[in-house]
């Protein structure tokens, strides 16, 4: 049932409904011959009850500790894996029903395993995927001009896969997945070993797609620098549940309180005790700099400022925001979160 | 405890290391950063004695470093994603006992050593990829028996290669924990530990001092708050007006933004600090949600490269 | 001793893939019935050129010594070699040929206790051969151990060309095919023809297989068993020699150019 | 099929980059059989004959099974091997990504060009063994052949599909695999008749590899060693491999939609 929504500004382009996976470990007993005969199963929760809904253009940060789930949903999104309850609709189309028609307008690339054939150089590898894809003639010249431009792969478009640098095969890994104008791209730790340049790079060549080609991304990532410069949008999964789902900005409105000032310069402890005295502070030392954390909907930033004005032997003065690293690992530890499910913010 | 003087190193005819110097006392911590390619790795494979340098001098504690590794007693600990010290079909317990029996003298069995190992099994929850063969372990896990193996063999010299790929947030910084944990209780001894990375936080969060290579030579080679102060000299305050109103002509500040409430400034440290400007503001008018930051990292690491195009500038 | 230690390593790694323990019992169970079933037929047409109990013989010390020759040493060390794993191997204070060494001989040792050993026994049951167990003899243990030893060293030398040429494997099959053919484990060496007798006589190849065999089927002197072994030892400090000359120029090589 | 032949073409390109390599790679397979015959040819010598089948007739025998092996595996071994790993370390995903028919995706991910050498040495031997049988080599006889062979590198195949799909239900998959292809394989270098009967209706019935060289050569010498009669032993070897090439496809894709619910 296509999503017409008209009213929506943008279509629906995947739907998620209480989605749900379990597996089957073989437990390991310690004896050898116990092992062989007797065959004990234990039921992991994979993924438990996900909804979301993701619209066209929308650049989503799928985000998780290891083991939490996040490559069993990517799986299922793609069709390689078959949901145990719940439904999945990508373009209207059920994945795992019909791969092969869902496998058309999708590109996947994974970060440490690489698509492309080992031994054949790239442009043969890029002209087997116009057949594959069966990519008219004439898309398949335009795009080709144009992501050899904003990729580069000028420089490396007759070399074979086995002697391109890292930052060069992923680059070609997302030429050859977009090369069809993929509605939806799949992004699996695309930045996973990549210096600054390179990841600064790939970011800009998927923020430039997603501008031209409206594509939707979603990203699974353990780097934090990716959410923040390409994510419009987050989604937490822990042990299998999404524990959030709503924009950046609103993550660090909700959960992003602790802040902190360093300063450094010359201490006397009558000063500290008066700073401890303000609401939900505490202060630690190190010979001549000193933190503060401090609850920002308690007290504001500028009244602790302010009382550090006074002493006037101060060299230098940071104000912290939470990193995201930290926003999401209190995410995963706060009980406030489990008591109401999920924490929806649009 | 590791010196190095003048090493050249070229691969088909492609020079990746030109006139490298460095020296690294004992039980310091010092890391190493550089673009792909740009000739750390060689580096590495070099002060372990993997590698022969073209010409140069190394020593490592004291020892040729491709001396055969039979009679060679300094013990170096390797951590990297792209080669592994575990034998691949087999456990990583069996590994582990492998490396303990490898070095027998490498442990006093002293209390603090123990206690350390078992930390740090507690602290990376080895528990539960104990039983694991290693070709079915992912790259995080890997890393984490990887660490624990380097760390098994009581190294005088621990040399690792980007050691958190792979793993998350939350196992980074028990990672670091462990490193941090495991040099407090050997303070007769303390590790030497060289780190190659790309992530400026693991930098900052191991390292008191930073060496810089790029295109095989050493552009920078000194303490991280200095790293920062010379090339990171670029602040910026921002936060929001509530009442009263700002004229920024007359404060010493590079430029400034405002779109509506929220105003952006960025001022030049070497110049003025963060302090003054901030009391100027307070005095002028309320405001609220202020940030004092620098700019981030990767600016800074730009600033380096580019301004050091030209040959090697020693501060 | 660290050695033994990975001895035991290699001995218990194997135990975690029970799957390929059961197919090799299975695959060894059908080869020697094979085996039998065709030296059954040309014993009876022929019973004057050679005899079944001889042959039944034949094969089960075939089998004692094959199992102890963990066949693929060459891609053992080939797979360190191009791995560069044998780099991280360069820094632990173990000697590569003596590690790989131990490892070909834990996987050899299991299969012989756990894989060979068995199905031997049960054989020669069934197959009624009992004098068989009464003729093993020192000689016969020290004549497998310095095969088994000898067949290592070779196959050592071929892997070292790892250092120069990435598909070692193709010299692995080589030297496979080569043992298969001279060293009597389809046919046992008297049954050659004169000109292929005297090519097999100064190749390495027979001392693996048909020389610890024929310590107990054919009755050697005392001399002549000493003389056998002596020849077997040449061939080893042969070869054990080259492979060291080998390994120091490859290592050598992999210092200046690297992986 | 025009993609699979494009990415034939571009492979071959790729593998004559290293020219010593390739011929080493052909090498090595004739080489191995030749040492083969060599074996078989120092019984002969020795014993005069293997069951009533003289050296000529055995070579026809072996060359059969040699060929079809060749031929089958020419399209088959690689991708099935690999199957296991990219199993392991989950690479299979890859694949199922794309949006075609993951048999024919995998046929394409890898090329081996060593089984040539299997198919030169093929045709030399029946060169060989055909001028020295005193049989009439008429067209009829040649299309009969040709009958047979195919029917033999089908079986050959269904074989190699069975055994590789295992990976998805199995994780060390690679052994049941070696003792199929290899260890049984080399009951039918000889004439099954030599076997005692319980081992003959195996190699019949329950593994069909008598189907792929003792029967059919049987036929063709019009020897009556076997249990089956000669006119079932004729036609029997195609029909047999048509039906299980399918059911080994069939096999595979529900292995595939079986590794679609549980996951690797």
């Amino acid at each position: 049932m296509e999503e017409k929504g008209e009213e929506i500004l943008n279509r629906t382009v995947i739907r998620v409904e209480n989605l749900g996976k379990d597996y089957q470990i073989r437990k390991r007993t310690e004896r050898f011959w116990k092992d062989i005969f007797s065959r004990q199963y234990e039921v992991k929760k994979a993924v438990e009850d996900v909804n979301f809904e993701i619209a066209e253009g929308e650049i989503v940060g799928y985000i998780g500790p290891n083991g939490a789930g996040k490559s069993t949903t990517i799986k299922m999104l793609t069709g390689i894996l078959q949901p145990d309850r719940g439904q999945v609709f990508v373009n209207g189309i059920q994945p795992g029903k019909c791969r092969v028609d869902n496998a058309k307008n999708i590109g996947v690339v994974f970060g440490q395993r690489t698509q492309l054939w080992w031994d054949i150089p790239v442009k043969d590898t890029l002209h087997l995927m116009k057949h594959m894809y069966h990519i008219p003639e004439q898309t398949y010249q335009e795009n080709l001009k144009l992501y050899s431009d904003i990729l580069g792969l000028g420089e490396f478009m007759h070399l074979p896969v086995r002697q391109l640098s890292l930052g060069q095969r992923m680059r070609a890994d997302i030429a050859c997945a977009i090369l069809h104008n993929p509605q939806i791209l799949y992004l699996d730790e695309p930045t996973i070993g990549l210096d600054i340049f390179v990841k600064e790079n790939v970011r800009g060549f998927i923020h430039e797609i997603n501008q031209k080609k409206r594509t939707t991304v979603i990203l699974t990532t353990h780097d934090m620098s990716d959410i923040e410069k390409l994510c419009s949008r987050v989604m937490v999964i822990d042990q299998g549940r999404i524990i959030y789902d709503g924009s950046l900005l609103d993550l660090r409105e909700q959960y992003g309180h602790m802040e902190s000032i360093e300063a450094k310069g010359v201490w006397d402890d009558v000063f500290l005790e008066e700073i401890k005295r303000l609401p939900s502070v505490s202060v630690t030392q190190e010979e001549n700099q000193i933190m503060i954390q401090y609850d920002s909907r308690k007290v504001d930033s500028d009244k602790i400022l302010f009382l550090l004005m006074k002493n006037q032997r101060i060299c230098d003065i940071k104000v912290h925001e939470q990193s995201l690293d930290g926003i999401i690992k209190q995410l995963y530890v706060c009980k406030e979160v489990r008591e109401n499910g999920i924490f929806r913010v649009y | 405890m590791v010196i190095a003087n003048h090493i050249n190193k070229a691969f088909l005819e492609k020079q990746v290391l030109r006139d490298v110097s460095f020296h690294i006392k004992e039980g310091e911590r010092v890391g190493i950063i550089g673009v792909n390619g740009s000739g750390k790795t060689t580096l590495m494979q070099i002060l372990m004695g993997v590698l022969l340098a073209d010409s140069g001098y190394v020593r490592v504690a004291g020892e040729k470093s491709w001396e055969r590794q039979g009679k060679r007693k300094t013990r170096i600990g390797f951590v990297s994603p792209r080669q592994s010290n575990l034998h691949p079909d087999r456990t990583v317990e069996d590994s582990v006992n492998l490396c303990k029996k490898m070095y027998p003298k490498a442990w006093k069995v002293s209390e603090s050593d123990l206690e350390s190992i078992d930390y740090v099994k507690e602290c990376l929850k080895i528990k539960d990829i104990w039983k694991e063969i290693r070709s079915s372990l992912s790259l995080g896990e890997r890393m984490r028996a990887e660490f624990l193996y380097a760390v098994m063999m009581n190294p005088h010299l621990l040399i690792m290669d980007e050691p958190t790929t792979g793993m998350d947030y939350e196992m980074r910084t028990r990672e670091y924990e462990c490193l941090d944990y495991f040099r407090k209780c050997h303070k007769d001894m303390p590790v030497t530990v060289l780190l190659v990375t790309h992530s400026i936080q693991e930098m900052e969060w191991l390292c008191d001092r930073v060496i810089a290579i790029h295109h095989g030579q050493i552009i920078f080679d000194g303490a991280l708050e200095y790293l920062q102060q010379r090339y990171l000299s670029l602040g910026k305050i921002c936060f929001e007006i509530e009442e009263g109103a700002l004229h920024f002509h007359d404060m010493p500040i590079n430029k400034y933004e405002m779109d509506g409430k929220r105003v952006q400034i960025i001022f030049d440290k070497r110049y003025v600090s963060a302090n003054i400007i901030l009391q100027q503001l307070m005095e002028e008018a309320v405001i609220k949600k202020i940030r004092v930051l620098d700019m981030d990292m990767e600016t800074m690491i730009r600033n380096l490269y580019q301004e050091n195009q030209s040959p090697s500038s020693k501060p | 001793m660290v050695y033994l230690e990975y001895i035991k390593n290699a001995f218990k790694s194997q135990m975690y893939y029970r799957m390929n323990w059961g197919m090799k019992i299975m695959g060894i169970i059908l080869s020697i019935f094979l085996q039998l079933c065709l030296w059954n037929v040309l014993a009876d047409d022929h019973s004057d050129i050679v005899s079944m109990s001889y042959m039944v013989e034949y094969i089960l010390l075939g089998c004692m010594v094959k199992s102890l020759t963990a066949s693929n040493v060459v891609d053992l060390v080939n797979g360190h070699i191009g791995s560069g794993q044998i780099a991280m191997d360069m820094i632990k204070p173990i000697r590569f040929q003596l590690y790989m060494f131990c490892e070909s001989l834990g996987n050899g040792l299991f299969s012989c206790l756990f894989e060979y050993f068995p199905i031997v026994v049960i054989f020669s049951i069934f197959m009624k051969s009992f004098g068989l167990w009464g003729r093993i003899d020192i000689f016969f243990l020290a004549s497998t151990f310095l095969g088994l030893c000898l067949y290592f060293v070779l196959a050592y030398c071929l892997a070292l060309t790892g250092f120069w040429w990435t598909q070692t494997w193709i010299l692995g099959r080589f030297l496979n095919d080569l043992v298969g053919l001279f060293s009597g484990k389809m046919v046992p060496v008297w049954m050659f023809p004169e000109a292929l007798l005297a090519v097999s006589r100064c190749l390495p190849f027979q001392h693996m297989y048909y020389t610890p065999i024929s310590m107990v089927l054919e009755d050697f002197t005392l001399m002549q068993k000493c003389s056998l072994l002596g020849v077997q030892l040449f061939w080893c400090l042969f070869f054990l020699f080259l492979g060291k000359v080998i390994e120091r120029r490859g290592m050598y090589r992999l210092q200046v150019q690297g992986g | 099929m025009k993609l699979y032949t494009e990415l034939l073409k571009t492979l071959f390109k790729s593998k004559m980059e290293y020219r010593f390599n390739f011929f080493m790679e052909i090498f090595i397979n004739i080489f191995t059989y030749v040492v083969t015959y060599i074996g078989i040819w120092v019984l002969i010598r020795r014993f005069g004959s293997i069951a009533g089948w003289d050296f000529y007739e055995l070579m026809l025998l072996y060359n059969f099974n040699l060929f079809s092996y060749g031929a089958a595996c020419f399209v088959l071994y690689i991708p099935m091997q690999s199957l296991e790993e990219m199993v392991r370390m989950g690479d299979f995903d890859g694949v199922l990504v794309k949006p075609m028919n993951p048999f024919l995706y995998l046929l394409m991910r890898q090329g081996y060009f060593g089984f040539v050498g299997h198919l030169i040495l093929g045709f030399l031997v029946f060169g060989i063994s055909l001028s020295h049988l005193q049989l009439e080599i008429t067209a009829g006889f040649l299309f009969d052949m040709v009958l047979k062979l195919t029917g033999a590198v089908l079986l050959q195949s269904a074989v190699l599909i069975f055994t590789g799909a295992l990976s998805f239900r199995f994780v060390r998959a690679l052994a049941v695999r070696n003792v199929f292809i290899y260890t049984i394989r080399e009951f039918i270098n000889y004439p099954v008749s030599i076997y005692p009967k319980v081992l003959q209706v195996f190699l019949t019935v329950i593994v069909p590899y008598g189907f792929v060289n003792f029967y059919p050569v049987e036929a063709l010498l019009n020897k009556q060693d076997g249990m089956l009669p000669l006119w079932l032993a004729d036609g029997a070897g195609l029909l047999l491999g048509l039906l299980l090439a399918y059911l080994g496809y069939c096999f595979f894709m529900s292995s595939v939609r079986k590794y679609q619910s549980t996951g690797s």
